[in-house]
């Protein structure tokens, strides 16, 4: 199983890291045939990382070490979560739980790191990016831990391979009401999380509104290249994980090469899919204020709970 | 004579030492010998502790010279485990103190009164009877109210939080005194074994319940009890508010735990919903409160009063479950109580290690004013980021594994078809995890502004490294904190252990296994695992340094090009105005904005000031009032004595009177 | 060993009378604490004696069993506290020969009164104690202490008049058993069948008379005033020994009147008196503005536990009252004997005007402090143990209602003791320099160290003095 | 002499006791007052011979004997040296007034009956059934001390107490045991003597004897 669970892993770690650039790319593709301009074209992000890694890092005098350590963690982070997730198959190293807590809180050392990173560089803005965005991290959590926990109710373990695994031998509880309320839930903390629209724009220039932008304005060259690759990864893992829970089927449970390779095309299509439905949305959407922001969070977190209320009753009967 | 009582012996004996050698050895060497004395007695209860979980025994019975039934100090399990987490606690903390204190605190009396709370902190969870409880339960109050004041002639400020102290910690020993004279009346014995038979059930024992939660919810810092923690943790010398806030508060703890566990077990089921609601409320006011603080050993004691609230609320929903019949899940929540318990003394004495290392540098406690100390003092730094994460609850830490504990027994806790159970353990879910999150918002916070980006004052700009014991205590505690990350799995079958619990064990004897739950955790692979792929990421990103190398430049953007002076960075008040903003209603901070316009006109700004405080809701809407009532019905009362000797003898004649009537009747 | 009985009543009078006639200054020093360490030599004495064997009478109406000899021991050792403690230095004139010779007395009436058998007698010794007193109060002659001298004599003269005619009755009701005494022995002693109805007034009203000695509330009124306005040594002899004498009397009476009544017509007046004895103090130590008055109802406040703890009666409650008596007599002394001397330095009892006591006059600020901590209740003083026991045993013996409203009245007292305490001791301010006179003026530091060290260490102790309390505490309860 | 001739004798001298103490309710001049207790001392002193011869008992006379040295003589006299010290003849009003002092008289009577059942069930006889007039002497003593506002007045309602306390004491029992009487009456003169120094005292700080300077110590 661990040898198994090892390949999966690896399996997962390239195809996010070549795969989240890409699905980047193909959102903003998306927006742009929306808007009506022409677009940039999917492989975009890819030349952007090659340019900053062929650049010079500029550090101001009194950031330290985090500026450039931070993305890295961030990074690793990122990937970390990639082998926790069940992406392209459900293998599991048996001691290291795929837990969701353990999950999330692999996810929240990137955001630590990048929080820090904001802090570090001593500007105005560094700190106002890092503050929105701890604030909006810290309201999210309960929603991410509460929907996955309604989720995991009827498998009767939080190990999101096993409530994927669940979800796919009981294709009815798929679209039972009390996963759909959770996935809702699940999708705005994705979104909150991730610095999409309507919480955050991630194609803004006013200072004053940036959150995720704010806190990288320091970091130049590679350092700058770090964390977009970082978010962008954990963007995708992300997204692949609602795309698992929402459609679990074709995700590989077994270890062979077919199964595997069946799983990383369902994977492709599941980002695909939630990506451009994503983008797509986005479009019609403003940003919304930042102090209205913990509204759309309590409104979540009311969905996921409600879901974990639903889910005993019919449980419970 | 048993090892146990061996090791009670030899630590009063060791106290005895540590009080003469802080009174008559020289000021020079008072410190140092005075410190490697208590630091010893904390050791010694360490190992003490440790023989008891391996199952020694032994008693030492205290002489008294009422007819009373026996005092006795004889520790078990549960006794044990907390003379282990407190001894070291002491013991480090004792070693800090050694180069921390200088000035007022070296006073021989800081020192004894040092050694004998170091002393009380052991023995209380020694007692096994209700007097030697209270006896050095109270003991431990009056030590630590001396050492609250041993600053007095510094700061003005210390009086009244030594005040504030004083009076909530005997509030809390009236509360325990008589909860515990209301079941030793019930059971007609003072000590604990006879206590234990009386039947839960019972109007005593409910009375007495109440009763003694009160008092150790008061002495742990449950909101609304905790009023004097954020006043006398920060007015005390830090390694003093160390051992205050990682030991002593877990007295209040252990207290719960001895009343629930040991004295009145399987009890009704509202007992451990009261726990819970008690833990839930205060976790999240306190993390609350300490994510607006901008007083770093304020922010930390709140904290402090956040992470206790976790602890009741694990406890709460072990009895919860046990009542409920889900035994895995209860015994998994119990064990992880500990865990937190544990954790939570290895990290915070780690931050108030550090922050003392910042007073002491910087003379500095207000967040707002430092900065920029990372690069300045680089050990305080690492362990206070170490500790930082252990407090977020981050892996892999202490606090990491004793949340995940925590969580996996809430979401396991609630196979069950009970309607109640299926309503409090989402919620407590969602508490933890809220309470998780603004943790981290606190931390990144408190580290973020003190020790990155550039100094806000000068106090922060001339800091330097502290000194040698201080540094060596701080990296003990740091390493703890990752320790205890890294290898829970004795840590949870000791609490299993201690406990009298089967849910919890060690996996290859490093790695944590909820048997309860069918949960297991290895840190250390999770930990590789992490390393190999930051490794990676590192590797390239060296590779790609070789190509291009880093250029510093002297300026932040600032908008186009102006000058950025320290001043136009986030401070901590400004980092958590949008959090005190969304919970404007919980924490109604004061904030008052004067601007001042230029002459010609009222559309151009010439000035703007802008202060914020935030309070506590709970001090000015419960306990001023209160004082307020009694400070009146004390002024109305003078009239009573107001010097006619008619009306004296009036009172006399009165009592005469009501007293010939009713004898005559 | 009778002469050990009648030592401290010949030593008391002659030292009296050598001081009055001879007026030497030597006398005029040291005749009260010769006369105290007399008293305290002869309970220690007594206490052994009677520890190895049976009680030990003289003449008929003295008689000493465990409960007087204790008793004595705690006259003496408190007379010695205060009376060392108050003495001046050398530079200061001694004190004229009337107060000398009237502490004798005083002295002397309260060793009468706990070694009396009769209780006649020991109601004459506790009205000599007022004679004897009455000038010690009004000794400064200025108007405050004239008033409270007249407020002190009336109101306890008064109040111990209607404890006589609490024992007249007695009396009468022995009389009408057939067998006319006054004898405590002789009327604790079961085959004497007494009349209820007239004991169940005849104790009342002894208890009433004797509560106002004790300064039990409402008929407390007097004691602030005179403990405020008395000389330090005088005040602390009055709360240290004087209202644990009287209380010592509402035992005795209490001793007669259970077996013919039962427990509870005495219960019902002592928990009623203690619980309003508390709720005063609480209630008017919380605006306090004297030192010495708050002292004085803090003394209250422990009178009224103690006549809590001889509601619950048994034998644990009963020892833990006599023990707290002697911690509380020596803590109190000790304290009052500090005020004086803050009184000397600072000149004036105001709390509002003493500041930073402990950088400015460290050698009245520690012992304060010290004190102050024993009186609140703290370990390892003797209060703390008694405080608790009592509590247990109340809890024990059905009276848990009244021990919680007790303990949160006493919680209140805490804050209102700590507070002004806190605000007087500590704190930097030294502004004014230290007198040179007033460190000289100082009086010796041995008798409190002494006295407050015993209050540290009594409640460790183990081997006779336990045995003492028990016995007593049975000799009163009758049950072993 | 007969059981008739000793109860109605008895019983005049309770009446004595009674209407006095009454009277010194009712009237506020201070020198009727002393006179007023000085008979009331000659009459306790009657008491006391009476039951003396009676009862045949010589001690008892004897102590009647004191009795009437110290009541019916020696206290008035000293009270009668202080009031012509200090000069003031008359109390001010009291703090209550004469009608409503006279009501709680007649309540505090009724108050005394009720007390003194015990003892007249215990033994009824002559003496016994006057004992409550020795209760009332105590109540009324306490209303005079806590109603009056003049030093001696206040002297004088503290005698009225103890008189009736002495009452009692003869008539339940024919006295407590001589030692304890001895101790008691000497305890009340040296307090009286005490009280009368303090009032010379005042007299000479305040001016006069009137208890309302004492109002200086208070919280």
């Amino acid at each position: 199983m661990n040898a198994s669970a090892l390949v999966l892993a690896t399996v997962q770690v390239i195809t996010m890291i070549v795969l989240s650039p890409l699905l980047v790319g193909l959102m903003r593709q998306v927006r742009a045939r929306l808007e009506g301009r022409a677009g940039s074209g999917i492989l975009q992000p890819w030349r952007d990382l090659r340019k900053l890694f062929a650049k010079e890092p500029v550090q101001a005098d009194g950031t330290s070490w985090v500026m450039s350590a931070g993305p890295v963690v961030l990074v690793a982070s990122s990937l970390l979560v990639c082998v926790l997730v069940p992406l392209v198959g459900t293998a599991t190293f048996p001691l290291i739980p795929d837990d969701l807590f353990v999950m999330v809180s692999v996810l929240l050392l990137g955001t630590v790191a990048l929080a820090l990173v904001g802090l570090d560089s001593g500007s105005a803005f560094g700190g106002m990016g890092s503050s929105r965005h701890m604030t909006i991290a810290a309201l999210v959590e309960p929603t991410v831990l509460v929907s996955v926990y309604a989720l995991s109710i009827p498998v009767g373990s939080s190990a999101l391979s096993a409530i994927v695994k669940g979800r796919l031998e009981d294709p009815a509880s798929v679209a039972a009401p009390v996963s759909l309320l959770a996935l809702v839930a699940l999708f705005v903390a994705v979104v909150a999380e991730t610095g999409r629209m309507p919480v955050d724009n991630p194609s803004t220039h006013l200072e004053l509104t940036m959150i995720h932008e704010a806190m990288i304005l320091e970091s130049s060259g590679r350092d700058l290249a770090w964390l977009e690759l970082g978010s962008w990864i954990r963007l995708g893992a992300l997204l692949g994980l609602v795309g698992s829970l929402l459609a679990p089927w074709g995700i590989a449970s077994s270890m062979t090469v077919t199964t595997v390779f069946v799983g990383l095309v369902a994977l492709v299509a599941k980002l695909i899919a939630l990506g451009s439905a994503l983008a797509a949305g986005e479009v019609f959407l403003a940003k919304i204020r930042l102090f209205r922001v913990p509204e759309l969070l309590a409104g979540s977190f009311v969905l996921a709970f409600l879901a974990v209320a639903a889910s005993y009753l019919v449980v419970g009967g | 004579m048993t090892l146990v009582q061996a090791g009670l012996a030899a630590e009063g004996a060791t106290t005895f030492v540590a009080v003469t050698a802080a009174i008559l050895v020289a000021p020079r060497y008072r410190a140092r010998t005075a410190g490697a004395a208590i630091a010893s007695i904390g050791l010694i209860s360490a190992a003490t502790g440790v023989s008891v979980l391996n199952g020694g025994e032994g008693s030492i019975r205290l002489p008294v010279a009422l007819p009373t039934d026996p005092v006795m100090l004889a520790p078990d399990r549960l006794g044990g485990f907390f003379m282990v987490v407190v001894g070291l606690v002491c013991a480090v903390a004792a070693i800090y103190g050694i180069s921390y204190v200088s000035g007022p605190a070296t006073s021989r009396t800081s020192w004894s009164a040092m050694a004998v709370f170091v002393l009380a902190l052991q023995l209380v969870p020694a007692a096994a009877d209700v007097v030697s409880f209270l006896l050095f339960w109270e003991l431990m109050a009056l030590s630590s109210t001396a050492l609250v004041l041993a600053e007095y002639k510094t700061r003005s400020s210390v009086r009244s939080s030594a005040l504030w102290y004083a009076v909530m910690t005997q509030f809390s020993f009236v509360m325990i005194l008589l909860g515990f004279a209301t079941l030793a009346g019930a059971a007609q014995h003072t000590g604990f074994d006879a206590i234990a038979h009386v039947t839960p059930t019972s109007g005593a024992a409910t009375f007495g319940f109440v009763l003694l939660v009160i008092g150790f919810a008061s002495k742990a810092g449950i909101v609304p009890l905790h009023v004097w923690l954020p006043r006398a943790h920060p007015e005390a010398p830090s390694h003093v508010s160390a051992v205050m806030s990682a030991a002593m508060v877990k007295m209040g703890v252990y207290g719960a735990l001895l009343v629930s566990l040991r004295l009145l077990p399987d009890g009704p089921r509202w007992w451990g919903l009261l726990l819970i609601a008690l833990g839930a409320v205060s976790a999240v006011y306190g993390i609350l409160q300490a994510s607006v603080a901008s007083d770093l050993k304020r922010m930390l004691a709140y904290s402090t009063s956040e992470n206790v609230g976790l602890m009741f609320l694990a406890l709460g929903t072990g009895l919860l479950l046990r009542s409920t019949g889900v035994s895995g899940a209860s015994d998994a929540s119990i064990v992880a109580c500990l865990l937190l318990v544990a954790g939570h003394a290895a990290f915070k004495t780690t931050l108030f290690l550090g922050a003392g290392s910042i007073l002491h540098a910087t003379g500095e406690r207000d967040l707002d004013r430092l900065g920029g100390l990372g690069t300045r003092m680089p050990v305080t730094s690492w362990t206070f980021a170490l500790g930082a994460l252990g407090a977020a609850a981050l892996p892999v830490t202490s606090g990491f594994v004793a949340e995940w504990a925590l969580l996996q027994s809430l979401i396991h806790g609630a196979r069950t078809q009970d309607r109640l159970v299926a309503v409090v353990m989402p919620l407590s879910v969602a508490v933890v995890a809220l309470t998780a999150g603004l943790a981290l918002l606190a931390f990144v916070k408190a580290y973020g502004i003190a020790f990155l980006a550039r100094p806000r004052g000068p106090g922060a700009a001339a800091a330097r490294e502290s000194g040698l014991a201080m540094r060596f205590a701080l990296i003990i505690s740091a390493c703890s904190v990752v320790f205890l990350g890294l290898v829970p799995g004795p840590l949870a079958a000791a609490a299993a252990n201690a406990a009298g619990l089967s849910g919890a064990g060690a996996t290859r004897w490093w790695g944590i296994s909820l048997d309860g739950v069918h949960a297991l955790l290895d840190p250390v692979a999770l930990m590789v695992l992490a390393i190999c792929l930051a490794a990676a990421v590192a590797v390239v990103s060296i590779r790609a340094a070789r190509r291009v190398p880093r250029r510093r430049v002297e300026l932040t953007w600032g908008c186009g090009g102006v000058r950025v002076s320290p001043r136009m960075q986030y401070t901590a008040t400004s980092y958590a105005e949008p959090l005190s903003r969304v919970f404007d209603d919980a924490l109604r901070p004061e904030r008052d904005i004067v601007v001042t316009h230029s002459g010609e006109s009222s559309y151009l700004v010439e000035r703007v000031q802008f202060r914020q405080r935030v309070g506590d809701v709970v001090e000015t809407t419960l306990y001023r009032p209160a004082i307020q009532l009694i400070d009146r019905i004390g002024l109305a009362a003078r009239g009573l004595q107001n010097g006619s000797i008619n009306r004296y003898l009036g009172y006399s004649f009165a009592a005469l009177l009501a007293v010939l009537v009713v004898v005559s009747l | 060993m009778a002469i050990l009985v009648l030592l401290p009543l010949i030593g008391a009078l002659l030292l009296a009378a050598a001081t009055a006639l001879t007026r030497a200054h030597v006398l005029r020093r040291f005749s009260a604490i010769a006369t105290s360490a007399v008293v305290l030599a002869a309970g220690l004495g007594l206490s052994v004696a009677v520890l190895h064997g049976s009680p030990v009478t003289a003449g008929g109406l003295l008689r000493v069993d465990a409960l007087s000899a204790f008793m004595l021991s705690v006259v003496g050792a408190v007379g010695l506290t205060a009376t060392w403690g108050g003495l001046a230095a050398r530079d200061v004139v001694p004190p004229d020969w009337t107060y000398s010779a009237l502490i004798c007395l005083f002295l002397g009436a309260m060793s009468l009164a706990v070694l009396a058998d009769n209780l006649g007698v020991l109601w004459v010794a506790v009205e000599a104690t007022t004679v004897a007193t009455a000038f010690l109060v009004g000794h400064n002659r200025t108007r405050g202490s004239l008033e409270a001298a007249w407020k002190y004599v009336v109101l306890g003269s008064v109040g111990v008049a209607v404890a006589f005619l609490g024992l007249v009755l007695v009396y009468a009701a022995s009389v009408a058993a057939g067998r006319p005494t006054l004898s405590w022995v002789a009327l604790t002693s079961s085959h004497l069948a007494l009349d209820p109805s007239l004991v169940k007034v005849a104790g009342a009203l002894a208890v009433l008379g004797f509560a106002t000695k004790a300064g039990l509330a409402p008929m407390h009124s007097w004691l602030p005033d005179a403990h405020s306005q008395a000389p330090a040594p005088v005040s602390g002899l009055m709360s240290g020994v004087l209202l644990s004498v009287a209380f010592y009397a509402i035992l005795r009476i209490q001793a007669v009147v259970n077996p013919v009544l039962g427990t509870g017509l005495m219960r019902g007046l002592l928990v009623a008196t203690g619980l309003l004895s508390l709720a005063v103090a609480a209630a008017l130590i919380v605006r306090q503005r004297d030192l010495k008055r708050m002292l004085a109802y803090s003394s209250i406040e422990h009178m009224g536990l103690l006549a809590l703890a001889a509601a619950v009666g048994g034998t644990v409650a009963i020892a833990a009252a006599l023990l707290h008596v002697l911690g509380h007599g020596l803590a109190k002394s000790s304290l009052f004997v500090v005020s004086g001397r803050i009184l000397v330095t600072e000149g004036t009892t105001q709390l509002a005007r003493i500041r930073g006591l402990l950088v400015r006059h460290p050698a009245e600020a520690v012992p304060y402090l010290v004190g102050m901590a024993a009186m609140l209740g703290l370990p390892p003083f003797t209060l703390f143990f008694t405080e608790v026991a009592i509590m247990l045993a109340g809890f024990q013996h059905g009276l848990g209602w009244a021990m919680t409203l007790a303990a949160a009245l006493m919680l209140i007292l805490f804050a209102g003791l700590a507070r002004p305490s806190i605000a007087m001791t500590f704190g930097a301010e030294s502004s004014e320099p230290v007198a040179a006179a007033s460190t000289a003026r100082q009086g010796p530091r041995t008798p409190l160290a002494l006295a407050l060290g015993v209050t540290a260490v009594l409640g460790f102790t183990a081997g006779p003095l336990p045995t003492l309390l028990t016995r007593a505490a049975t000799l009163l309860t009758g049950t072993k | 002499m007969s059981a008739n001739l000793y109860d109605q004798l008895v019983g005049v001298s309770a009446g004595v006791l009674l209407m006095t103490s009454v009277l010194l309710v009712w009237r506020r001049s201070l020198v009727a007052a002393v006179r007023l207790l000085a008979i009331q001392g000659v009459a306790l002193a009657c008491l006391v011979a009476m039951i003396g011869i009676f009862d045949h008992d010589v001690q008892l006379v004897a102590v009647s004997v004191l009795v009437l040295a110290l009541k019916g003589v020696a206290l008035p006299l000293v009270l009668d040296r202080s009031l012509v010290r200090t000069g003031t003849l008359r109390e001010e009003t009291p703090l209550i007034n004469t009608t409503a002092s006279l009501l709680a008289v007649s309540a505090l009577t009724m108050l005394a009956y009720l007390v003194s059942q015990p003892l007249r069930a215990l033994r009824p006889g002559p003496t016994t059934a006057a004992v409550p007039v020795g209760i009332c002497l105590v109540l009324f003593g306490f209303l005079l001390l806590s109603t009056r506002r003049h030093a001696i007045s206040q002297l004088v309602g503290f005698l009225v107490l103890d008189n009736g306390i002495a009452a009692v004491a003869f008539l339940t029992s024919g006295g407590v045991p001589f030692v304890v009487e001895l101790g008691a009456s000497l305890d009340v003169l040296l307090v009286v003597l005490i009280l009368r120094v303090f009032t010379a005292r005042m007299t000479v700080k305040f001016g006069a004897a009137d208890l309302d300077e004492l109002k200086e110590l208070r919280d």
